[in-house]
């Protein structure tokens, strides 16, 4: 039989709806979520199928509707809250950091808080300061919060049903330039084979996106499909890199990637977050704690140059990793 | 619907026993701090803030509210659990860090959690106001009749929380009372200061809720604001906002120099304990005498000195517990 | 307070120009972007939010401001902008992107900034709000005269920031206009949906100060609510709310299908064009011939097409370029 | 002439109140900034020497104040605000970082944000999950801030001055245990010499607070002190260690990091804050960046295990590096 084709959108939108009609637990809130079916499309369809009632449009009011889902959750429900860009968090982030992360552990394990966060991340549209980070990296931070973020249709599908099956509150963060959606720049990978019937995809287990022999890319989200595209360019050059997308950075697959860094013995971390104090940190500190004596050369960074995103489109594409400048430092790793 | 006997009994033991409680609290609080006062010593370290004085808010609505009514509650949240039935042993135990807490220790003072009273409370002003909408949504998704009851202070109704969680309840028609317990300050900064108007009650307007201010001191006038709000609540008759005007006898927390406070001010609410004024007028009507106000007295720290005791003996957790409870699973 | 021949004539000017820069740059935004509409392309990259439609509020507020009265705006700012007095050629070329732009090409059409002006505005819904409050804050420390305005939609009165703005204001007795410019929507959420109450100018009553609820369409009426208010507030009267009712012509960003908007809505508002009301009265007065209308239709379109043709013609920003600006010295 | 001691509290205190003298444009907002003081001091009679118009005592509303401070900075006055705990920035993180941080950049460099924002950080004394934070490495990630995070009375006042003089944002951080509190558990070196002039500590110095030769300690804050003490037991043992306090992570003194570095070729990192996703994991990376050829070990890294804080005292002091966990790990360090 033929493979079923999805944009990842409405792999998400799928994913909520088969859950929705599993468990009546489960409902949708967030701005905009309802007849417009999400500004990313991830709640297509989904009022037409469940009524408001499950299907909440919200005011503008994060603090007090991600609060409303933690609230819910605590007395058994199962939210999914859309926050529309996760550049909105600032005006949440008490609810987010201070009780859906915390109460939990604050409980001494006596509450549970199962709720999904999802929202949307990532630039180079030319969205500018205020709608086009991706700040995983700082929730990762927080204790309390699982962090996923899906690159494909099919992980999209099973990372949210896992998501919402899980009892830990998590944040799931969908790239714009995954979704596949009409009006963004395409992405020819952002549609993929996704099965119809419901399944999980684990959390904490990366996975090997392309083998390699020469470096180990760390990265996840857009990103894996330029490091994806980098990656058939150097080998076009006689470099073979390893490309590891992710998926989810809390829990960590550790295993995957010390094990890819002792194969190769040189790693690059892809990140189209801040570069410092965020997750390209992190990733070389483990590789070196864990795999120092195999490493050729240090760790090497591509991230956001610690500037807010600006809006004009070359200074944008500077400051984002390209495939060209993921090609140009896979090139300077290898022959440091 | 006037109380009987033994509503307002009831109330009277519940005001003295949230009262016992607290003050026992205090002076346990000190052990091990003193003369030179370090807050992390002793048998209760950390920040305290009792709520002697205001018992009549919690014991007047709570009086009304059922085990699976959820109530969230604030930094200063005693009074609000042992009103909603907590076991004191288990309450007493947390706050001393022990194993045996309603947390095994992890909460503490400010986080206590009892999902078998449906209770939540924390440290982040106006934090639990959210809460208790999305308890109050889930409630109505499920077509129940619970009722949802958010307790926060004056200095809460200012932070944008408030707004955001009263215009959720009312578009949404929630099952949900939130109650201004208005002791006059934040900390140090008094309402006058602090707040564009006099009322809270008054900021219903806003989200067009019904909104009331009663005499926090007084807990039958308490007890019938509650019931009018609870009952339609209950009802599906939506949202309301209740504010109870009251005053915090001990500063706002342990070691507060009180320094902000006009002379006499105290003195004069102190007059207004709502245990004397409940029991005076039980006793004018003969449903109370000397001897009975004496014995609850008794009974009540009788009670306390249970949980203290309980707490002590607990064992701590191990310091490796601290790693559990992250996560559910991971 | 009649308004004069001039005064009238100036703000249809003012309607015009802001309509036609919109327009305007409604068209070129579809450059490069079509047959497969890609948002990254083309002259006008990332997400375009037009006030076509709601061109009296700006014009009517800003007709009483100077140059030195601080304004916040929102992701929706252009018209307040240019009502405020800027230079089109250097907005639009931010809007392009350029170095020419009024910042340097970081900003853009949601992030316009011009210190002479005393401008601001940004993509936060909400967030312009409390930069209303604390420059009026920096005014009345100086004991100025000035006045500071903050603009923002029907949806953003209900987040957290509007509540303590306008709590601040009041407790503090600021000189700070709040217009809330109600557009029937927030994207496609109605305000039945997202707000307890029918006026946000009632909610002035939670904190004590002013509010009134105008015809946003007819300019005149925005001029004279918003010249009562200026005027209070720059004589140290304080605070007020003032909210406007209006309509966007154009859906909420380009691109929006507007599945959301009942049938004929749209063409109803229509028919309340705030250029076709304020043009009608003044050719009802005899003081705007069909020629006239003509000839400041022509003059904005030079106007708008010299500020394109300087935005087309300046050189990009380096790509380097976005290494500077984070600090001013580090 | 004898050196005059002051606590940390009085120092900034000071600090603030001579800007004040200095420049009318300078004016403290918070909760409790008056007749209070501060909760932790640091505003101790500035209203009796200013009035209620300079030293404004506010409602709850982080949004709204903290807003309102960068509406004054915009406009020209030099506004230090109080943000009471650290832990409470989610109730204002927008206008923190979308706001305050941003606005200087978005505006193509038009518009100066000369603002304070100053917060009390750190636990030990059974505050739990949300007093007792330390959360520098958050804000060190989005860029536009400066992040300033003193340990001595000396440091904070000059720092403190230096942050007012400052034409771009600052975030102070002060440690609740180096503030001289008389109701904390004392800290001798929360008092310390302090010149009764106006001066100021440069930005992106770091200072070494000890020479050593063995390892480099890299930390800041109360951390300091307990490396210190730290270090002074390992002396006894014959393990020299060099104690490095940063003083600022925005700027970062990447050279003094890495000079001792090539000096020791061991390097621990004490923090306070979560593990992961943070500052050890930022400054270890700098480190195998700049210096991998001189590590004889992997970077350590000491720092509270990504739990929320518990309540209680056993679990705490577990989770946060002590004088006897500092000195243990470095022993390891040094053997490996
Ligand atoms: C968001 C937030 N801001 C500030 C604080 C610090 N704080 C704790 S209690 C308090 C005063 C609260 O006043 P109110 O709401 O009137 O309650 P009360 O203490 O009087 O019971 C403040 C400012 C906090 N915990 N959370
Ligand atoms: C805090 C925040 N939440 C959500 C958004 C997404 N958003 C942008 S504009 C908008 C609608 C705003 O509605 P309104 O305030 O009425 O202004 P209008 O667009 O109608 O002019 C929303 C939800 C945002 N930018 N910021
Ligand atoms: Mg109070
Ligand atoms: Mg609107």
């Amino acid at each position: 039989m033929a493979e079923r084709l999805l944009t990842t959108s409405k792999a998400i939108a799928e994913a909520i709806a088969q859950e929705m009609e599993r468990d009546e637990r489960v409902f949708v809130m967030g701005e905009d979520v309802g007849a417009y079916g999400g500004i990313f499309g991830a709640t297509e369809g989904l009022l037409e199928k469940f009524g408001p009632e499950r299907v909440m449009d919200t005011p503008i009011s994060e603090m007090g509707f991600i609060g409303a889902g933690v609230g819910a959750a605590i007395e058994g429900m199962r939210p999914v809250v859309e926050l529309m860009f996760v550049d909105f968090f600032g005006a949440a982030m008490d609810q987010i950091y201070n009780h859906m992360a915390k109460i939990h552990y604050m409980s001494g394990g006596r509450v549970n808080v199962p709720m999904v966060l999802m929202t949307a991340i990532g630039g180079g549209y030319s969205d500018a300061a205020q709608h086009s980070q991706c700040l995983y990296g700082l929730f990762a931070h927080v204790p309390g919060l699982k962090i996923v973020v899906p690159s494909t249709p099919y992980d999209a599908k099973g990372l949210m049903i896992q998501a919402i099956r899980d009892e830990d509150p998590v944040m799931y963060f969908f790239h714009k330039g995954v979704m596949g959606l009409g009006w963004m720049t395409p992405n020819p990978r952002a549609t993929g084979p996704v099965p119809e019937e419901p399944y999980t995809v684990p959390f904490g287990q990366a996975a090997v996106r392309r083998e390699g022999t020469d470096l180990t890319i760390l990265t996840l989200s857009l990103m894996v499909h330029r490091s994806l595209d980098a990656a058939e360019k150097l080998a076009e050059e006689g470099i073979s890199a390893e490309v590891i997308d992710l998926r989810t950075l809390v829990p960590l697959d550790r295993e995957t990637i010390v094990e890819s860094v002792k194969k190769t013995h040189r790693v690059m971390i892809v990140d189209e977050d801040y570069k410092s104090f965020g997750m390209s940190g992190e990733l070389a500190t483990i590789v070196v704690e864990e795999a120092l004596d195999y490493l050729d050369a240090p760790p090497k960074r591509l991230a956001v140059p610690d500037t807010p995103i600006p809006y004009s489109r070359p200074m944008e594409q500077f400051v984002i990793p390209s495939v060209d400048r993921i090609a140009e430092a896979a090139r300077e790793l290898v022959t440091s | 619907m006037a109380l009987s006997k033994e509503q307002l009994l009831d109330m009277y033991r519940m005001l003295v026993k949230i009262r016992t409680f607290e003050e026992r609290v205090g002076e346990i609080y000190y052990e091990g701090k003193l003369p030179a006062f370090d807050i992390a010593a002793g048998p209760i370290p950390g920040e305290m803030h009792l709520y002697t004085g205001q018992e009549a808010v919690a014991t007047g609505v709570c009086a009304h509210l059922r085990p699976d009514d959820p109530v969230t509650s604030t930094h200063r949240p005693h009074g609000h659990l042992i009103a909603k039935g907590v076991d004191l042993k288990a309450m007493m135990a947390e706050i001393f860090g022990k194993k045996t807490g309603l947390c095994k220790g992890k909460g503490g003072h400010m986080h206590l959690f009892d999902p078998t009273l449906h209770f939540g409370c924390g440290g982040i002003v106006g934090g639990g106001i959210p809460h208790a909408v999305g308890a109050a949504l889930a409630i109505k998704k499920r077509g129940e009749d619970r009722v949802a009851v958010s307790f926060f202070g004056e200095g809460a109704a200012n932070i944008g929380a408030f707004h955001e969680s009263l215009n959720l309840a009312a578009i949404w028609n929630l099952p949900v009372v939130f109650v201004v317990e208005d002791n006059l300050y934040a900390i140090s900064v008094p309402k006058s200061k602090s707040t564009a108007v006099r009322s809270n009650a008054e900021r219903g307007v806003a989200y067009g809720i019904p909104g009331v201010q009663v005499d926090g001191q007084d807990v039958i006038a308490v007890y019938e604001a509650a019931g009018e709000a609870i009952d339609r609540a209950r009802r599906g008759g939506g949202p309301s906002i209740i504010e109870a005007i009251c005053y915090r006898f001990r500063g706002h927390f342990e070691g507060d120099a009180e320094k902000y406070l006009p002379p006499g001010e105290k003195e004069k609410w102190r007059q207004k304990d709502p245990i004397h004024i409940l029991g005076n007028q039980l006793k004018q009507q003969g449903w109370l005498s000397d001897e009975e106000a004496a014995a609850i007295q008794d009974e009540m720290t009788a009670l306390v000195r249970e949980a203290e005791m309980f707490a002590r003996e607990s064992p701590y957790p191990a310091p490796e517990e601290a790693l559990e409870d992250v996560f559910v699973n991971l």
